[in-house]
């Protein structure tokens, strides 16, 4: 499979995701947040960073690069987009996802390792999620509290869309275990095309016993197994 | 513009002495203009000149074979880690900044350090910080702990470099002038070092990042005063504002531009900015340069030419490119979208000079001012309250009765208690190197294949083919202040033994050392004493652990109108690990595992028992007072390079220190800081027998802070071999209890006292936060 | 010629900042405040001559587009 | 009774948030834009009744002590 991981200034998990790809065996490479186009690929990862500085708010900017139109094309066709962390925070802001990350209610930025619980396992993104595992996977942002508003929080509740939830090492969706006010504990969710996903959390850092996880695996092992399943859309 | 004329009075208030106005003025060969005044100043700085203490700075070890840049040859050195890759570390000061303006000036700080590492051709990948506040009683401490804390975070993340270690200690000799200190390493292969000299007659000098305005003037002069009250109020139009999204573009920008190699010479603008980096540049190449103000890209509307020189505007780089290579960095930083500008070339003239509105504003011989900035031998006389110091014995002081009470105040000393407040609002795993996070010993990091800057085309072919296998970096910075108060020698000395000891705790031999002199005046003789001596301490540690330094920074002048700091020489020691087997942690591993402390209990040759300037003096009887214990280099080496080899053979499956709060606290640390996930500590219990030590205060064998001891856990069944190992290596060994349970007990002479490690743990991880909500 | 454009919160978007400082200023003996609502502040200078109704046109899509997140934030402008 | 506090980056002080805007702004077209400041909008609610003047000496108090930083910052107080 060939992945793409969009590049913008002062993005810094775009290495990571890159890492983290290869090294479950897959091929991963740069694209530069001015190309129009997105070449030969099967995903699009949107990583985490700092894009802009995250100056005005997080996201706001990036979502108005040139890539970003041909990474909408993409998702237009059926093709796999995931965002992690800041990469989460452009998709919202761009549309792809619906809601807002806002400020952490306790206005601090927060690195340290989470439990998220996979909501369902009906999506391209936790379809290999073994049925039952709590993941245990870092989290690393100041602005990370999920929020929308209640109709669209019907909305993504009625359609399955919550793919991840914090929860604590049992699998409780407490509010102690929740590290940023999210509603609902909401760690990541997918649009209703269930093709773009965003999370706050970061698998990429998590795939390597060495590095204290590789429970991040189990998503991306998740999507290899859906782009093989069913070939999908051409790039942009 | 007219510039003032150059009176005495104007020559004071830049802080150059007659003499050393008389001096530049020798070298001129006439009057200074203004500009060329100001450059004096700021070159001449403490800061910049190091005036005060280049004599002792002499004395530290610097040469080892694997040390490719060595102290001040460049803005950080270089060290040889094996199969080509280098690393680049260094640490840096920003505590008037810092005090003047907290979260301002730790951004500054991190990023003016960060800075120092990419100069170097290498990648930043992992920062480290050193702090010192007030107590956090004082409502204005935790406006500044909290604002530099943050200011740190803010740089560090945004710039996406993991903060993976680091100290605070709260003690109210740094009330009114904190300590922010920041290191950086970096990674490169030998091929890719860069130096920051303008070499090539011909070449173009290009100046890149965003735009001068008036910032930080002369901040390089400001950092080398007193802290006073007024000079907060002076400094506020000196503020400097971090930008690390900008900083992020022009590293990479940097780093993508050498693959090119096109560069010839590279610096950043740090103290005292163009000026600094011309003058050195052009010194370190015995060559001239000449600059063209008006071709400096500016913020602010008719700013002078000694305000564009002085300037310390952030996140600006100098850069010399081989003349005909000029539209690569034309290509690329429009590729990042970064200001760039062609501002001046190198000749042969050796004079810096520089034209403003057509007018030559500034004609220094460049090597003269560089290398002929004054020094001074000052004056060091023993301060009188050592001998009070020295003279302090236990004899007014009862025994403890309340050891478990004891203990949990201890934990809850925010000096002692857990840093997570601190180190959870900083990112410390972005770039997916970190192996040993925040909160054991020392930090351990890996070195992948990523971690380095992108090759010249060049090497890229003559590496094909040759995978840089992972490395293993371990790093810690440590220092005792109240030790180095109580005995400037005995203090840094320790402080050089804590940071190998934290190292070897991780599995890590010594590489090499960088340090941060924090003191204060120099002008002083009791307080030059002070200084003298830690250099002298810093000096036989780190050649004793063979940990040769490669560089670091003096920070003068701290002392605010309460009166002087401590003197807080601050050393980070980084290391290598061999093999990922190897890394270990500071936490009990599995219930039944056998509990061995290496290291004698008490040093009983010590009047007052190791409890001088200990933890429990100062929270239990509210005295920072006696000798520290004292610190033997040999001991301390032997029992390093025998935990190392205990770690080799796969025998420990942790190892954690005694530090402040001594054997107890090591061993309720060792019980419960190992972090599943947030708010969620895995703790595990412990019993320990000490009731074969019999004729020894209570106090001091569980909280006296003799050096030298590890609290080591192993298999049980091979802790007889561990125990003969080690004694056969003649450290001293003995089983002091084994792993398991939910509770702390403790057995002595005395009787038993237990503790719930939940109340342990409450007590060790809330405490700051607690203080700070 | 300026234009200014304020940006707050929507009143169901949790507004953690607001909170803190009501506490503060409580903490500081300031007891009449019954709500605090934190926001942005935008100040855009344009050049001289620009035409007062295209740029009022041009910022209010700006406003909507970029400078605020219509899902959180409501806006105002004005260009003086 | 509702007071507003505008605070804004000293001009002398690097505005990096107001630069990437203008640079973003820039690329999106609006190029009749010659600077943007970015700082903080700050609405405060007071309880009815509360004395005018004495509110407003407090809050000026609290904008220079707690909500800007003066170091870097300017801020304007109103009431209405
Ligand atoms: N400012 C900080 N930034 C990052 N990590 C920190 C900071 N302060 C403390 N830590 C981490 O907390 C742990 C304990 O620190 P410390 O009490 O200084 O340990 P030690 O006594 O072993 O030197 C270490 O892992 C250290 O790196
Ligand atoms: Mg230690």
């Amino acid at each position: 499979m060939n992945f793409a991981v969009l590049q913008f200034p002062a993005s810094n998990c775009d290495q990571d995701a890159v890492h983290a790809v290869r090294l479950l065996g897959h091929s991963a490479r740069l694209v530069w947040h001015k190309d129009a186009s997105l070449g030969d690929t099967d995903c699009v990862i949107v990583p985490g960073g700092f894009s802009y500085g995250d100056y005005l708010r997080c996201g706001a900017i990036a979502r108005f690069s040139p890539v970003m139109q041909a990474v909408k094309q993409f998702a237009d066709n059926g093709g796999l987009v995931l965002g992690i962390c800041n990469g989460f925070q452009v998709l919202t802001e761009a549309g792809l996802l619906p809601g807002a990350l806002i400020r952490n209610r306790d206005l601090q930025f927060h690195c340290e390792n989470i439990f998220l619980k996979t909501a369902t396992i009906d999506s391209p993104f936790t379809n290999k999620i073994p049925a039952g595992k709590i993941l245990r996977v870092p989290i690393a942002h100041g602005e990370g509290c999920y929020f929308a508003d209640e109709a669209t929080l019907a909305k993504l509740k009625a359609n399955n869309q919550i793919l991840w939830q914090y929860c604590d090492q049992d699998g409780n969706l407490t509010d102690s275990a929740n590290p940023n006010g999210a509603l609902q504990n909401i760690a990541g969710i997918c649009n209703d095309q269930r093709n773009v996903a965003g999370l706050m959390p970061h698998p990429e850092r998590a795939c390597e016993t060495l590095l204290g996880s590789d429970d991040g695996k189990w998503i991306f092992e998740s999507i290899f197994a859906a782009l093989k399943n069913k070939p999908v859309a051409q790039a942009a | 513009m007219t510039e003032p004329a150059i009176t005495p009075e104007l020559v004071a208030k830049h802080n150059l002495t007659p003499e050393e106005y008389a001096h530049a003025v020798a070298i001129l060969g006439r009057t200074p203009s203004y500009t060329e005044l100001g450059i004096f100043s700021v070159m001449w700085s403490e800061h910049c000149s190091y005036k005060n203490t280049k004599p002792l700075l002499k004395t530290f070890p610097t040469k080892s074979p694997k040390i490719l840049v060595g102290a001040g040859e460049e803005n950080a050195g270089i060290i040889d880690i094996g199969d080509g890759i280098a690393i680049a570390f260094k640490i840096e000061s920003h505590n008037h900044p810092s005090a003047v303006e907290p979260f301002q000036g730790a951004t500054t700080g991190v990023g003016g350090i960060v800075r120092d590492i990419f100069t170097m051709g290498a990648r930043p990948v992992c920062a480290v910080n050193s702090l010192r506040f007030g107590e956090l009683s004082d409502p204005t401490v935790r406006r500044l702990f909290s604002g530099v804390v943050s200011g740190i975070a803010h740089y560090g993340n945004c710039f996406g470099i993991p903060t993976v270690a680091g100290e605070v200690y709260f003690d109210k000799t740094y009330q009114g002038n904190p300590l922010v200190n920041a290191f950086c390493l970096g990674v490169l292969r030998h091929e890719q070092i860069t130096r920051g000299a303008a070499k090539g007659v011909g070449n173009p000098v290009f100046y890149v990042g965003p735009a001068t305005g008036r910032d930080g003037l002369a901040g390089a002069a400001f950092a080398s005063q007193d802290l006073t009250e007024e000079s907060a109020e002076q400094q506020r139009g000196a503020v400097q504002v971090g930008d690390p999204f900008m900083e992020k573009l022009v590293c990479e920008a940097c780093l993508e531009l050498l693959a090119t190699g096109a560069v010839a010479g590279m610096q950043d603008m740090g103290a005292a900015g163009l000026t600094c980096s011309t003058c050195e540049m052009a010194a370190r190449a015995s060559t001239g340069i000449e600059i063209e103000l008006d071709k400096v890209p500016q913020r602010a509307p008719n700013m002078s030419s000694y305000e564009i020189m002085l300037s310390e505007s952030q996140e600006r780089m100098l850069i010399v490119v081989h003349k005909g290579r000029e539209e690569e960095v034309k290509r690329i930083f429009d590729k990042w979208d970064l200001p760039w500008s062609e501002i001046g070339i190198i000749t042969d003239t050796g004079h810096m000079k520089v034209r403003h509105g057509g007018k030559l504003v500034v004609d220094i011989p460049a090597k003269k001012i560089a290398d002929e900035s004054p020094v001074y031998q000052r004056e060091a006389v023993e301060p009188a309250y050592l001998k009070a110091v020295r003279a302090f014995r236990l004899d007014g002081i009862a025994d403890t009765t309340s050891p478990a009470d004891n203990l949990k105040k201890l934990l809850a000393w925010p000096s002692i208690a857990s840093k997570n407040w601190v180190y959870r609002q900083y990112d410390h795993q972005v770039r997916d190197g970190s192996v040993v996070l925040p909160g054991s010993d020392a930090a351990v990091i890996r070195i992948k294949a990523d971690s380095l800057p992108v090759m010249t085309a060049e090497l890229a072919a003559q590496v094909a083919g040759k995978p840089v296998p992972d490395k293993l970096i371990a790093m810690t910075v440590d220092c005792n202040g109240g030790y180095v108060y109580l005995d400037p020698y005995e203090g840094a000395k320790s402080a050089v033994a804590e940071a190998c000891r934290n190292l070897a705790c991780s599995g890590a031999l010594p590489l090499g050392a960088t340090d941060n002199l924090n003191m204060p005046s120099p002008l002083k003789p009791e307080l030059f004493w002070q200084i003298k001596e830690s250099v002298r301490g810093l000096a036989e540690g780190c050649k004793a652990f063979n940990a040769p330094v490669t560089g670091g920074n003096c920070s003068l002048y701290n002392q605010s109108p309460a009166g002087p700091i401590d003197p807080t020489p601050t050393i980070s020691v980084v290391g290598l690990i061999d093999k990922p087997e190897h890394v270990t942690t500071q936490w009990f591993k599995d219930a039944g595992d056998a509990i061995i402390l290496l290291g004698d209990a008490v040093d009983t040759t010590d009047p007052i028992l190791g409890l001088g300037g200990s933890a429990y003096l100062q929270v239990i009887h509210g005295q920072k007072n006696g000798s520290p214990p004292r610190c033997d280099l040999e001991v301390a080496k032997t029992l390093h390079t025998t935990l190392i080899g205990l770690i080799h053979s796969g025998l420990v499956k942790s190892a954690h220190d005694c530090s402040e709060g001594g054997l107890a606290v090591a061993l309720a640390e060792s019980c419960i800081s190992q972090l599943i996930a947030r708010d969620t500590p895995r703790l595990i219990g412990a019993t320990i027998d000490l009731s074969a030590l019999k004729d020894v205060r209570l106090d001091a064998l569980l909280f006296g802070e003799t050096q030298s001891r590890i609290v080591i856990s192993c298999k049980a069944v091979e802790a007889v071999k561990v125990v003969e190992r080690a004694k056969l290596m003649g450290v001293p060994a003995v089983q002091i209890g084994k792993v398991g349970g939910d509770t702390l007990t403790v057995k002595t002479a005395s009787g038993e006292f237990s503790a719930p490690l939940t109340e342990l743990h409450d007590a060790w991880w809330n405490s700051i936060a607690r203080a700070m909500a | 010629m300026k234009a200014k454009i304020i940006i707050t919160p929507k009143k169901a978007v949790l507004d953690p900042q607001g909170k803190t400082v009501q506490t503060a200023l409580a903490h500081m003996g300031y007891t009449d405040v019954t709500g605090v609502h934190i926001g942005k502040y935008i100040e855009i200078d344009l050049a001289p001559g620009t035409d007062k109704a295209a740029a009022h046109k041009a910022l209010n899509d700006a406003a909507f587009k970029l400078l605020s997140n219509p899902v959180i934030e409501d806006y105002k402008l004005e260009i003086e």
